[in-house]
């Protein structure tokens, strides 16, 4: 079994603790606040100037001064606030967030990240993924384990340009929830009827399997969508 | 009576030269001085060099002066919005110039130029290909590269209220890359939704005090948006 | 449910350690935490290193902790002030540290701190005394001081209203040091006039938002005026 | 005769251009205000953080939250705004006062300014001395022509520690208004009854006489205070 991309947005969102400050970068991040519980409180960050922002607004809602960083059109949550770039980056550089969750292209072993260049992109582009990847405490990424063809993201050493160089401290995958530690990476989850032998034959770096490795549990589709195919 | 208002956006944008430097605050829609920027197309300088987050959306405002050939570089954070189709046409034909810069680093290079500031050293880009070139400096264990501050001739920004004497207030997420900007541009012009009188915007709520604002035209907000992204 | 208030400025300040750098925000009495600094002087600890803009007046609050000889160090820019008399007895007779600093350049060095940069160029002290000693840069023909930034292990800031996520609004002449300190304090902690619920601070009007917050206390605020400048 | 310190604060305000953005030192840059004609709409910065400040508080009205850079309670004129210290120096170092009226302990032809370090001061203090001299376009000085001693204070180089190098543009002083210019002090007007040779008589540095050089024109007592005796 897999996850699906709701799958791997629900097993982000189980690990966000209370009162965490944190950036959705697009794709799969996007997806985590649907699937946080009721309790717990937990603040999201716009790169254009907003924290405390709430679900996309619904059709006929929307309001024209209110979009995130990806151009929707969204809402506010009570207690949040609005504020300029200078500041909302600062909120990124300056370590405040406790959380990014972004997606990647790469990651490898030492927690080098590369998501802002791919390969056949004749125009580049990097947004606020840097900041995001060098200032925040807690880099998560969300990504498949391999790409279409079957090659693996998870390597011993990063091809493509880089946009951290040691930054993510979790890979959240559709089979496997792997940590990077100083000593390397660490298999703590896998998904449901894999096993760890099955995850490494996919990840091109060399796994560690952490004592209490153990498969996922994972709900069917608490929100109709399924999270495991 | 200092009196910054003018009537109409084309006075505003007359004194914009050929090679200007021009700031474009904005975030998608929100705070896009987009009828400043129609009135320069229709004012006709070129070789202008552009600072903005993205490179444009359709052919409309940046993206249409961008499609008139009239920009030769631009300064940007995320010029691959699939908006920007001028922008990356000329980009891949080899017509327009492009200096990549990470959106914070981007954000404070503009707020250092107007703080006076010579430059500052940011860990963001340290070690990839943005750094690439770049002084680095090792600081209390961690690598830094140093960036420069970014002027500019012109700073077109975007505001929902302002008075006669530039004080400017904004809404929601208008502020964005408009508060720096509007404090680095030699000249900076605003566009607001509505003049109101002095003393209209409580001192508490002023986001860009007067000092920083040379003019404004009130104008009703453009209808049109032009970089309202698809669900995702 | 996420609640950061405290019910005293004692549970407030238990944590602070001996040899704990504190910033202290206010600019004469306008936002400055006295039942905090009142709470510090009472818990204790010693060799306390201060950042705040002056070096305290009479004998209350920073005046008070520095008369009772727990203040090793004041980074400040303007510790002659007239009511400063602890301070100065305990500097003319060598017994307290000043890390004298430009106002302006206090004011970056804070902001620097909690925008995560290593170090900025600032024009502010080059050929000058309090440039002696330090890397300059000529950077498109002026001369510029390097400086580092100051982080601080807590920042004791005073606003006027917060709520239990942190948020907090000033009133008028209170911002000053404050809004750059609640950035750069590894803890920060908020005296404030009155706890409003969430949603009770407009959110165009958050000057710190909730993120910088440690923890609050809402106490009526301290009747004693330590600063009130003789009319000139 | 001698311009009293209303008098040199007169001579300043008749100079403030219509729109002009400008910081008051404490002494006699505070008194500039009061001679302002109502016909120009001068707008005033305190380096705490406030744009568009009024006169001092009167008795009884004072706002605990509200006082200038010298701690003085204060008031506000409409338009006006509030912001921190980081902003509050962005404009001035960022070059956008048009006017820093400040006191000096001595003054160099080139320009320089020592006000920062008096002789015998034991306790050292800076505040935003320094950063009003290095960043506002046009930095004006008041200052009596001479000591309590007899001695000048208008040096051919400054022997005081110095707040800035090259900053004055303007010297207003009780005998004299004098501009410094890439050629040297360029004197342009003299107190009333007194003569280009009498102020050079006062001055350690040369001055060179403006072809239009001549006597100020004072008032006598236009706020009931003389301006010159």
């Amino acid at each position: 079994m897999k996850l699906t991309r709701d799958g791997i947005a629900y097993r982000v969102a189980c690990d966000l603790p209370d009162g965490a400050y944190v950036n959705l970068g697009i794709g799969i991040p996007t997806i985590v606040s649907a699937y946080l519980t009721p309790d717990k409180e937990i603040f999201f960050h716009s790169e254009n100037g907003i924290l405390g922002m709430g679900p996309v607004a619904k059709p006929g809602t929307e309001d024209v001064d209110l979009v995130n960083a990806g151009k929707e059109f969204v809402t506010m949550l009570p207690g949040g606030a609005f504020f300029d770039h200078p500041l909302s980056f600062s909120i990124i550089r300056g370590g405040h967030l406790t959380h990014s969750v972004l997606g990647a292209l790469e990651v490898a072993a030492n927690g080098d990240l590369a998501n802002w260049r791919t390969p056949g992109e004749k125009v580049p582009g990097v947004g606020g993924a840097m900041d995001l990847a060098f200032g925040v405490k807690n880099v998560w990424v969300t990504t498949t384990h391999v790409t279409s063809k079957g090659k693996p993201k998870i390597l011993k050493a990063c091809t493509l340009p880089l946009t951290a160089p040691h930054c993510v401290k979790r890979i959240y995958t559709d089979i496997a929830v792997i940590d990077v530690t100083p000593q390397g990476l660490v298999l703590r989850e896998f998904a449901p009827g894999l096993d760890p032998a099955t995850v490494q034959s996919q990840t091109d770096a060399p796994l560690q399997i952490a004592p209490d490795c153990h498969a996922m549990n994972i709900p069917e589709a608490p929100k109709g969508v399924p999270l495991a195919a | 009576m200092i009196d910054k208002t003018l009537k109409t956006c084309e006075e505003a944008v007359a004194k914009v030269f050929d090679g200007a430097t021009i700031m474009l605050g904005g975030f998608g829609d929100p705070g896009l001085p987009g009828r400043l920027l129609e009135a320069l197309r229709k004012q006709g300088t070129k070789n202008l060099s552009v600072i903005h987050n993205g490179a444009g959306s359709g052919d409309w405002a940046l993206g249409g002066l961008i499609k008139d050939g009239r920009v030769r570089k631009v300064t940007a954070s995320f010029p691959n919005n699939p908006g920007a189709i001028a922008f990356q046409d000329l980009y891949l034909k080899g017509q327009i110039e492009l200096e990549l810069v990470p959106q914070g680093t981007l954000a404070e290079r503009i707020r250092a130029a107007g703080a006076g500031l010579g430059g500052f050293f940011t860990p963001t880009g340290a070690g990839t290909e943005l750094g690439k070139g770049k002084e680095t400096r090792v600081i209390d264990g961690r690598e830094y590269v140093f960036e420069k501050p970014l002027h500019a001739d012109f700073a077109f920004v975007r505001a929902h209220r302002g008075d006669r004497l530039g004080n400017l207030s904004y809404r929601k997420a208008m502020r964005n890359f408009n508060v720096p900007m509007a404090t680095a541009g030699n000249v900076t012009i605003a566009e607001v939704d509505e003049l109101v009188p002095v003393g209209g915007i409580d001192p508490e709520n002023v986001h860009t005090p007067g000092i920083f604002v040379d003019h404004l035209v009130a104008l009703p907000r453009h209808p049109k948006l032009v970089e309202i992204g698809p669900p995702r």
